[in-house]
């Protein structure tokens, strides 16, 4: 069975595991380092039982659990307000019109500003599991729990959400709008500054990005076909959340030009198509194959189950998924169609 | 006799032939006889105060006497960017560093400026091939140094210049390819021919107005950014033997660098002195190379002329001249000319430096006579 | 009867008199230069033919008639192409975060970006009409029978639409956002400024405009407080727009500061709750009142009708009304409810 | 007898007596005792050479050997921008012209720079009240002119001081309340000490990265862009003397200016010349004015002296001094010292600029024994 729930201390190695293999290909807001990732844990922790310090804004992390085997095949998180406290930047694309009138001129220049306009807006990061979950039933549950817990705690979160969707990198760890852009001016390679980015205060975004408008025409060609595009890795995590209601709009990731996604809190089609019932038991394994979670705060659980959907606010699922979710007949649990 | 003397209407037939024969990258004097026509008018408008002094342009002419023709044109433009907006990129740095990383990084930034708005520029020169050598470009150029400095209050404090930056053979300039003409959809010369006609609102319109970052740019164009063409090398190492220097600015164009000097600074208004004309009879050795002759000015406004003398026609008081060169300069004895030497090093009698003048002019028991010239040329 | 038709190079005179009427009090994109005028009756009427020059996209000017009397009561006009041919300029509020961690210090920046964003989107423009009419049920007429006639020639205008309203204004003529901003660049008043602009090509703005970002804290209060404000006067357009389905984002007016509204064309709510109705003739005059919209291109007519609706694709009308429409029984026509 | 020399480890407490009695405003010398034990080590181990020669900060101490007291200091930064970022605003022009509508507008803007990024500076020049006047303030800012032009591969060819800006007695500056304050959420004071603490990541955090066009600023605070405080007057005319210009760049908290000159072109190193010590008993009168004296150095890189005596004691080839002067500056007769007049247009023997060093050097003959301490300080 597939158990969806917050992280805890003792996950520190498999996560590690997990954030480890995904090695340069695909890199992601998990830190790889045992200390910052135990510091993450304990957030997360403090940030499930409630905790809302000004300066350290809520963040949470869940793990994909394999409950027959008890080991981990992947993460997600949410971090209450994108930045966490600090500025969150991005590159925001716009287009200025450079027209002549007297010489018959017009051409469309794109610009990328540097933007912190989705600073505190709802964030959905550390998305990782292992390869081998890609696109199953399980994946989906890992993404979209994350749905539920928000539909379940609406109040801890904004109205807004968005998602960093990785962007182009080649096999040999090159990313090519890096290499046109940031690397002139942090003066490292991309790996490095992802990490510091995951590791660091943003204070060395400030002091060394570059603080004027870029030109997209002076990046190189490569740089500027890569704007906006997802990494090859990332197309069934984006299809994902594109199904859920989140849409690219104008903003990029200032360290590889991937698409940042958008949408609206309450239109996402998770929080949209899920409703509380009241748990009942069933015997019968057939029925539709739903997401279905319950318990607030740290006690937060969410699973895969058959449930057939008796009356109008009742839902039957078996009694081993009531013990996944420490929920017992009666209970009221969030569900949603898969 | 080579000798300076404002343009004229009749030297419109020499000046085209001299600008066809210059090919392109001379935008301020192009091969075109309605625009040409229009500066020499401006020119004469100018000696004669029938504009605006802002709007002046001062366009000197070396005419060779003997043939009467007009073989070099020079030329000061009283103030820029008072009708069009005038242009330049400022080459300045951006440092970002972070302590944290140990990270410390330069990069150069081309940013838009207008900051030579108002200031005189010395401009237009060309020389006919067959007169080129002999000083003869030397006494085109110095020649306006000595109207500046008679001449002062037409002109701003600080003078400059714009260099022709560096395009290859076909007229490509690697500046250009690598940022113009990313903005602009035309290719070089034409972009440089337009603001050379003055139409400049266009520039304003396709131009980039944030700052360029130039590790952006290929390095065969950061190379080029502040330097000369090769063919202008040489009037750059005039300039700077003048005590020109690079001013961080360059042409939005193709690079080239903005020179500039105080004019009080410049090398031949600080060893120019002033002598009174002696006419003599007594022959003088005029074929003499540059570095032994000096400029001499009859110091006038409207009808200002230049020719060389040997310097050793230079006295502690006087400058002898024969009366063909007097003529030429539209002087007599004991009028007041100044005299500055051609070539930097050249050789020089008495003390440098304007001492030699207030020494005069504290003793005018010694004048016969004085007028200014600029009063009735 | 109330009737919106194309304008005619014979309405120049009235619409002259309603645009003069404005005053500094109310711009428009109306000119008030009779030859001004004249040239962009002309161009409507071209545009109305189906004249598509892509050096002159296509604008079109309505009036409001009063049948009874001939006389005209308002102009209401659509650009197909916001700047037509030119850029469109606005500017874009967005906001930076100048954090810093060392000194636990965060400032949330407000700047104003230059922007052609909305540039070639479909823009509603040229709305005035008497001070008597404002409100009522011709002045709605007026501004909707526009959204008829993009249902009717939905292929000519864009996926995304815009409308800029018109902002602060002093009862002195002084406009705080311009004083505060615009005055110091291009040395001349507002009214000067805003005339030239629907007079002239762009290529002035584009010289005198400052170039780079504006920080809105180096503005005047007053300026400050009027960015994204409507001018009281055109509180009721404004109310209809948003009726319509018109939000502001984050652009505004460069010279007033004013909104400028966005919506997109397919969700308008005349273009989803119009529908192409079969005529037929009613000597009821009961019924809701509605818009009623027939005929293409210069043919266009639209009016206010007491409308029953007997079957699906019917609708019964006075027959006053098809006159007016210059349609006949049978005739489609395409009705919204008021 | 007043001396210069390196700063050293016992001067903290007259150091710090001098920052306590200075007040604010003088950022790059507070007075606290860490920072300035640090800034004495730095010196210390500067002129001893055990540090990156662009890590370098001299400080030269003034010293009055009669009562053992420190009564002044002044410095030369090797390099800026190396370690923090060194920030300036530029003061530019940018014009907006329409000729359709006739319409032409000059916007001055300030634009974020570091373009003096590895530029040298002199700096932290402050002098006890009661030792004011009688050219001691002369002689602890010039000094440092005699150094660089002593060991200029130490320095960049180009050398800037920022002045201090204008504020009120409260210390509120009108640039800071219309600009900075916007940006930065704190009092002006506190920015700038943050900013002199060498503190500066806040700035590229928290300053405004755009040009500020300065017609949107009140006029209270356009008026004040570089002009500087009126307590700092004497020591920009003191500086202005010495060929030093405004170069377009403003400190980004008050405005005050940067004024820069090429080290060649400083007048207290034009006017400089080589002398052979001749130590003498005779008596020479040493209070006369400061027109009336020069400058001597012991041309020592690591023990550096400088003090002045009466321009009479100069000759052709010699300076006259007595024992106890030989001893201050640890020099003996046939040494070579660097002789420069005090104050600017004070009597200066014989002829004006290195020509008399010149001719010396191609005459050895004369010369006695000749060595550096540069070499053995």
């Amino acid at each position: 069975m597939w158990l969806v729930r917050p992280a805890r201390p003792d996950d520190l190695q498999s996560i590690l595991e997990i954030a480890g293999a995904q090695g340069a290909r695909l890199s992601s807001t998990l830190p790889k380092q045992e200390e910052a990732l135990a510091r993450k844990i304990e957030h997360s922790q403090a940030s499930f039982a409630g905790a809302n310090d000004p300066e350290l804004p809520p963040r949470f992390l869940f793990v994909l659990e394999d409950t027959r085997t008890g080991t981990l095949h992947g993460t997600a998180g949410i971090d209450s307000r994108a930045g966490n406290g600090q500025p969150f930047y991005n590159y925001r694309r716009d287009a200025l019109i450079h027209a002549s009138h007297e010489l018959g001129i017009s051409r469309r220049v794109e610009v990328l500003y540097p933007s912190h306009g989705l600073t505190d807006r709802t964030l959905l990061c550390s998305f990782t599991t292992r390869p081998e979950r890609v696109g199953t039933e399980a994946f989906e549950l890992l993404s979209r729990a994350r749905m539920l817990f928000i539909a379940e705690h609406r109040s801890w979160f904004g109205s807004r959400m968005v998602v960093e969707i990785q962007g182009v990198q080649h096999e040999n760890g090159r990313v090519p709008f890096w290499d046109s852009l940031g690397r002139h001016f942090f003066n490292m390679d991309f790996q490095a500054a992802d990490q510091y980015s995951s590791l660091l205060s943003k204070t060395f975004i400030a002091e060394l990005m570059p603080p004027n408008p870029i030109y997209v025409t002076l990046l190189s060609p490569e740089a500027q076909a890569a704007l906006g595009q997802p990494h090859r890795l990332t197309v069934p995590n984006l299809e994902l959340l594109q199904r859920e209601g989140f849409q690219a709009g104008n903003y990029l990731d200032i360290f590889d030009a991937g698409p940042v996604l958008e949408a609206r809190t309450d239109t996402l089609r998770t929080l949209v198509t899920s409703h509380r019932k009241t748990l009942h038991g069933s015997h019968d394994d057939s029925g539709e194959t739903c997401l279905i979670a319950g318990g607030e705060g740290s006690g937060f659980r969410c699973t895969l189950a058959r449930a057939t959907d008796t009356l109008e606010g009742d839902v039957r699922v078996p009694v081993e998924t009531w013990h996944l979710l420490e929920k017992s007949a009666g209970d009221t649990v969030r569900m949603a169609p898969l | 006799m080579l000798v300076i003397r404002p343009l004229q209407q009749g030297d419109l037939d020499d000046l085209y032939a001299m600008a066809l024969n210059a090919g392109k990258g001379l935008t301020t004097l192009p091969a075109d006889r309605d625009l040409l026509q229009r500066k020499i008018d401006l020119a004469q408008d100018t000696f004669n105060q029938r504009c605006e002094p802002e709007a002046g342009l001062y366009l000197f002419a070396l005419e060779d006497t003997e043939v009467g023709r007009t073989v070099g044109i020079s030329g000061i433009q009283a103030r820029v960017g008072l009708d069009e907006v005038f242009y330049n990129y400022r080459l300045s740095l951006t440092v970002n560093a972070s302590r944290e990383l140990g990270v410390h990084v330069r990069t150069p930034t081309l940013q838009l400026s207008n900051d030579m708005t108002d200031t005189s520029e010395i401009c237009s020169l060309l020389l006919a091939s067959d007169y080129k050598g002999g000083g003869n470009g030397l006494l085109l150029s110095r020649c306006r140094f000595m109207y500046l400095d008679e001449f002062r209050k037409h002109f701003s404090d600080k003078v400059f210049a714009e260099m022709r930056g560096v395009s290859d053979a076909q007229g490509r300039s690697p500046l250009w390819d690598a940022l113009g003409s990313k903005f602009f959809d035309m290719e070089f010369g034409e972009a440089d021919r337009l603001s050379g006609l003055g139409n400049k609102s266009f520039i304003a319109e396709l131009m980039p107005k944030y700052p360029i970052y130039l590790s952006m740019l290929p390095e065969s164009a950061r190379a080029v950014i502040g330097q000369v063409h090769e063919n202008t090398r040489p009037a750059l190492r005039m300039l700077q033997a003048e005590g020109f220097n690079f001013n961080g600015l360059v042409d939005i164009f193709d690079g080239g660098p903005v020179v500039e000097a105080f004019v009080h600074n410049i090398r031949t208004v600080r060893e120019s002195v002033t002598r009174y004309v002696l006419v003599t009879q007594k022959p003088v050795p005029l074929e003499v190379p540059p570095a032994e002759r000096v400029m001499v000015s009859n110091r006038s406004f409207q009808d200002f002329r230049v020719t060389t003398l040997p310097t050793p026609c230079v006295g502690t008081e006087t400058v002898r001249m024969s009366p063909a060169v007097a003529e030429v300069l539209g002087v007599e004895s004991g009028d007041s000319v100044r005299v500055a030497p051609l070539k930097e090093g050249g050789r020089w009698p008495g003390p440098a430096g304007r001492d030699g003048e207030q020494e005069h002019e504290t003793r005018p028991g010694r004048v016969r006579r004085h007028r200014s010239h600029s009063s009735w040329g």
